[in-house]
């Protein structure tokens, strides 16, 4: 199990098995793997989720400052049948996740860019990266104030928070996945007639693609994050809004439903971009394939 | 033009202190006035007057201290409504600190106040200045509030502090602290400040109000009326109207801090004579920006559109 | 030799099948009922066609791979992960790109908790006798392919294992230098008593080193027939191929071999 | 320039023309390329600054909000010499270095050893990965002030929020470096006998190391960002409460100063980090070593 | 044939030198005054010890890299980047992993313009013709050495390249697969009148393919002599073998080339 190299270790079988029987087998323990994981995943959710209950019931922390699970159910469970103050909660939702997709694509696809072209060419990086990583150490939450000054009070405001959480994480890695691909790939695309445009399209693409993808999937938590930090800053509607009014009114089961709201949110997105990220990896050596 | 909407961002609509905000909004008195309003929500009150100088609300529910501050920047907002002639704060003692009994005992201790540089700030300073404390014999802690507010009193970070509802209630509720000096209505603010302190208003750009007298005179209208249902209706009957987001689990504790809160409140929405004395007397002293600076008070404030309204 | 004696062969591959699935869904099996012992002290070369299954063969026996079905047992015992007592030049070196040349031969021995002086000193021995003392404080990518290749070697030959498996080690090598590797392995072989698994394409070196050559079927791999050499030792390679016999057994094996790479090359040839 | 597998154009030389002769001139051509570099990076410095300053000059835009550049000068050359209301800025300024060098080793170390440890496991990456990136999507500042309330206004609190700001992005790609490094080269490590730790410490951990830097490049101005927030959310010291009396007194100048001084911090962080991966890197192809 | 008369050769080293930084800071000398010529439609194979800079060689050839000095001319123009006339087989594969094996094949002819359907239907020609039809969708990583670098070899011939040049292509193949290589080769080099060039430690093969074989010293490398192959074409590779006139020739080159990867072999085994 440690070693990643071993296979996982497979039933042995007498000589004369035939191969269904073996794919069975195979297909068996591959399901029973799965099995084992849910299982500890929900045991590890119940027993903090019972934990932290408990605790609330008995007082060994204050409800009033940590809520408990069943608080915060019935919280969601309010807002999702009468609505929040500030609306439907799906519609809240709705807009947080509007500002922050597109602060997550038009990040992501920036970064993915920028990152390629200043890795393809070192005379540029040289001259700019200096300037991207004095960027990126500005605080989001000083920048939040000025871009709505600039853009105004509506989606634009948040998705540039959003972009600009998203932008650097997949911008440093779009970049080091370029310097990072194989020199010998790259001379056998060129002499094979390879435009430099062609280069970059099959050659340091694909090959940037796992560099890329270990970065979305921290960036879709961040571009929440823009998203929610542009609603505290000022905003009608959205996630945001609704953590800031339970934060004033002392409402922490609203708080925390809110927040669990975002996390189921981007465990699908998460998902989903697995199920992408696998399919466009389906090239490479899986275990799990193999017949044992 | 009277078809445009008028955005408005209030430092937190949840808060008590700014409750006309969201209650002009409930009762329906601006679509009554047939105007079109949005209300914006703001964690952290200075931002909000950005938004407002660079155009992007046109009206601010805030503190008025902010009037006077930025002019002596040299921008011009006025106060058109004024909500509140208390600050609505509560200087808060640890109960583990049973000896302090006043202001003057606060010698060597620490305050808590919401920020540094925030009206907390000022007023704190400004009221162990008038105990006879020199500068240096407390120290300013920035704990924001809340939650922040409340742990660090119990870690003993702070010993006294400046916060509002609902962190008060919070508090007095559970018995960690007590009121040292009440600033929610007008009879102990003046005499602790020596004067009103008007807080909570509406003020907009100067250049603005003149320009849209009309859609001035109808938000008056509006928040007028509502300051006189507060004035005529009891806390709970408040409360119904409100969101019940904004009372979550507490409402009997929301309108208990109401009726302690509700008396801050003007009647008219006019700035009271002696208010913004007060509040420059404050800032003159504290805050960096306003001391020696020549500040003409006329210009903070305007009460053309309440009397107008009444 | 008394290890010679062991009751148990140092590799029995039994029955072993290996299946692949293929991209288009299809199992694609490498080995099939595939028997093959290797005594403890013997030296077997494996020949057959390309794609045969021949490093699948080398890859069960390391333990880096498990048969479908069929057991694979090491010196009696059956094969769970990987044994210390094998070694294996992988067909494809594998040196770390981030060790230089002496670093990279050191790393058997002091994974193996040797002290780092003497690894260092074996690593420079092993690095005289492939002839890469100049190269000592190279980085792999500074090398050329067959420089590579001798480093993968010493690599691998410091551990002086007991159970040797090679993936066509000495490919990339002029003849020369191939000459100087065959008597170092000989000698390695001849000093540790080692068990030695040898693929290769080149028939005469196989037949000019082993004690057996097995000869393997157009995939799936199944033995087709084994060869027990009977020349001499110690033979000098350089020497052997003017020898009569040695050209017999190079001839038979050959006219079998080539049926099977015909083979081979015609069914694969063959549109899926 | 644009083909990274091609050496950059060198100059042609006259057989016999010396070894020295031909060092020296690829020593010029370093030194050029160098000055090149330099010279767009000030003169991108100097058009922005000269745009920002005559802009604000001549009030198109507002320096009421967004300053200028001889503003922010005059203000940092006065918290230098003068001291800041809240004590000596280098006081302030090494209080948030504390915090956000302190929250940046611990949350690099931490993101290290998760990553790889998830990533050698495949059945604990399976089962934890989902809570890690629930987690991941909570803004941090809401975490803040939970953080202040459990663990007080002092260090600990920024320090886990620094900590919490750069531990997602190391691990993210800590995690996927160790699930690139090369099978074969930990099939050969594994039958040269290493241990799984051996495995790790000679296999693992270097081929990770590129992926691991690119993370810590971006994740220092992270750990500045956490500390600022937290310093927001209630410090006594601190740039973040420079930043925040900044803002609270509408003093753009002193709000662009604080950024400024940390620009230059990370900067001078990202530079000695260059230095530290060139060091580890130095086994890599590096076309300018050559001599053409 | 009109292009064989064509003035300029096809590839033109002179006096080329190229130097690199070794870790201990000193210059390492790969290649040193090398001259070497090869006319249009010609066929030379390039022989040598281990390590003394015949990758090096083709190298500044392809324009990957640039001679430290001396001069590269293709054709009779400098070089000047990568040529779009010029072939190369890499002595280690650089199969794109991400795409299967048609793919691979197909990359060549996309890349310079042509539509899907005549790529792949070059591509499925090609791979049928180096034996590999059965496995169109396998990812190079579910192939055996001696099939990637078949695919790689079918990478290469598919552009049907002018100036044709291989590193050691066919050492991972088994005899009879290498024979059928052999005569693709040679198919390809007449069809085309290419001009190639062949690295090889193999001498046999190098006589049996080459009009010109260059010995080039331990490295530094230089040239140390050139064998002209006056056997006839067209030739069975599998059949000259028997050939005296071939077998001379092998023993000849034999001689002269053993002396240098002696003299490179005592020399790289002193201790640097
Ligand atoms: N991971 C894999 N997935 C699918 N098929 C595989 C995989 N590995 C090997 N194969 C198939 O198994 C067969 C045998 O491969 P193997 O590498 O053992 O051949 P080999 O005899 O070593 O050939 P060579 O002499 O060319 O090295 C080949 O047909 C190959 O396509
Ligand atoms: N990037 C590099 N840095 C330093 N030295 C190098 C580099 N590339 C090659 N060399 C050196 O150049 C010499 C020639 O290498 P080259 O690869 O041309 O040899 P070769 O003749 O192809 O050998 P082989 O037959 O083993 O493939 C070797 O001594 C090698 O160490
Ligand atoms: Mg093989
Ligand atoms: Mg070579």
């Amino acid at each position: 199990m440690a070693n990643i190299a071993m296979e996982p270790a497979a039933a042995r079988f007498r000589p004369g098995t035939s191969d269904t029987e073996i794919e069975a087998a195979a297909l068996r323990s591959i399901k029973r793997r799965k099995q084992v994981v849910l299982f500890w995943q929900i045991a590890i959710l119940v027993i903090a989720l019972g934990l932290w209950e408990i605790s609330s019931q008995l007082n060994w922390i204050d409800p009033f400052f940590y809520a408990s699970p069943s608080l915060v159910v019935d919280r969601l469970y309010d807002w999702a049948v009468n609505g929040t103050t500030e609306g439907s909660l799906w519609y809240n939702l709705g807009i947080t996740m509007e500002e922050a997709l597109i602060g997550f694509f038009t990040g992501s696809i920036a970064g993915v860019v920028v990152g390629i072209g200043l890795g393809r060419n070192r005379m540029l990086s040289d001259i700019f990266s200096v300037y991207i990583k004095a960027i990126n150490s500005i605080p989001r939450v000083v920048l939040a104030p000025i871009f709505i000054m600039i853009m105004g009070l509506g989606l634009a405001s948040k998705v540039a928070l959003a972009f600009i959480m998203v932008f650097f994480v997949v911008f440093a890695n779009a970049f080091q996945g370029v310097r990072e691909a194989d020199r010998d790939m790259i001379a056998n695309a060129r002499i094979l007639g390879a435009s430099d445009w062609q280069v970059t399209r099959t050659v340091i693409v694909p090959s940037a693609m796992s560099w890329i993808f270990a970065s979305l999937h921290v960036s879709f938590g961040f571009a929440i994050i823009g998203a929610i930090v542009g609603e505290f800053v000022g905003a009608r509607f959205g996630i945001g809004q609704l953590i800031s009014i339970a934060k004033g009114t002392f409402d922490a089961a609203g708080m925390f439903a809110a927040i669990v709201l975002v996390m189921i949110v981007t465990l699908v997105a998460e998902y989903i971009m697995t199920l992408v990220e696998n399919r466009l990896a389906k090239w490479r050596p899986q275990q799990s394939l193999d017949t044992h | 033009h009277a078809a445009d909407k008028i955005t408005i961002m209030v430092g937190g609509y949840e808060k008590q202190i700014y409750l006309p905000a969201k209650l002009a909004e409930a009762l329906g008195y601006f679509k009554d006035e047939g105007i079109d309003v949005e209300l914006l929500n703001e964690a952290a009150g200075v931002d909000a007057e950005n938004q407002l100088l660079a155009g992007a609300v046109q009206g601010v529910v805030g503190f008025y201290d902010h009037c006077v501050d930025l002019q002596a920047k040299g921008k011009f907002i006025e106060s058109v409504v004024q909500f509140s002639q208390a600050p609505g704060e509560v200087e808060l003692v640890s109960a583990k600190h049973p000896e302090i009994k006043s202001f003057a005992d606060l010698k060597g201790k620490n305050l808590g106040v919401t920020g540094l540089g925030s009206s907390t700030n000022f007023l704190s300073l400004y009221m162990a200045s008038k105990a006879g404390l020199k500068g240096g014999d407390v120290v300013s802690i920035p704990v924001g509030a809340g939650g922040t507010f409340i742990a660090a009193m119990q870690q003993d970070q702070i010993q006294a502090g400046m916060t509002t509802e609902p962190t008060i209630s919070r508090m007095v509720k559970t018995g960690e602290a007590s009121v040292l000096v009440d600033l929610r209505t007008v009879d102990s603010t003046r005499a602790a400040l020596g004067g009103t302190y008007p807080a909570a208003s509406l003020y907009m750009e100067t250049a603005w109000v003149d320009a849209h007298k009309p859609e001035v005179q109808k938000l008056a209208n509006a928040f007028v009326k509502t300051l006189k249902f507060i004035n005529t209706h009891s806390a709970a009957e408040i409360a119904d109207k409100m969101p019940k987001d904004f009372y979550v689990g507490d409402k009997e504790g929301y309108i208990k801090a109401l009726e302690a809160g509700k008396g801050m409140f003007t009647a008219d929405g006019v700035m009271p004579e002696d208010g913004p004395k007060t509040v420059l007397a404050v800032l003159s002293e504290f805050s960096k920006n306003v001391k020696g600076k020549q500040i003409d008070l006329t210009k903070t404030y305007t009460t053309d559109f309440v009397k107008q309204a009444m | 030799m008394p290890m010679d004696q062991g009751r148990s062969p140092a590799i029995e591959l039994i029955n072993v099948t290996r299946r692949f699935v293929s991209p288009t869904g299809k199992t694609l099996t490498a080995l099939r009922d595939f028997n093959m012992t290797v005594e403890r002290g013997e030296f077997v070369a494996v020949v057959g066609p390309t794609g045969c299954g021949k490093s699948t063969t080398l890859n069960l026996v390391t333990g880096l791979a498990r048969p479908s079905a069929g057991e694979v047992r090491l010196m009696g015992g059956p094969v769970s992960g990987i044994d210390p007592r094998v070694g294996f030049a992988f067909q494809k070196d594998a040196l770390f790109p981030w060790k230089n040349v002496i670093d990279n031969v050191m790393a058997g021995p002091l994974f193996r908790g040797k002290s780092k002086a003497d690894a260092e000193r074996m690593a420079k021995d092993w690095l005289a006798r492939v002839g890469l003392s100049k190269f000592l404080h190279h980085y792999p990518h500074q090398l050329s392919g067959g420089m590579r290749k001798r480093v993968a070697l010493a690599q691998t030959f410091i551990n002086e294992p007991e159970i040797l498996l090679m993936d066509e080690p000495f490919s990339a090598l002029d003849v020369q230098t191939r000459t100087v590797m065959h008597e170092e392995l000989l000698k390695l072989w001849a000093e540790r008593q080692a068990s030695v698994v040898f693929v290769t394409h080149d028939l005469e070196e196989a037949v000019a080193l082993a004690d057996k050559v097995y000869v393997l079927t157009a995939g799936p791999a199944t033995v087709k027939s084994v060869y027990k050499v009977e020349l001499p030792r110690p033979r000098v390679v350089s020497e052997i191929r003017y020898d009569q016999q040695f050209i017999d057994y190079c001839k038979t094996i050959w006219e079998d071999l080539r049926q099977e790479v015909e083979t081979s090359y015609r069914r694969a040839s063959e549109a899926a």
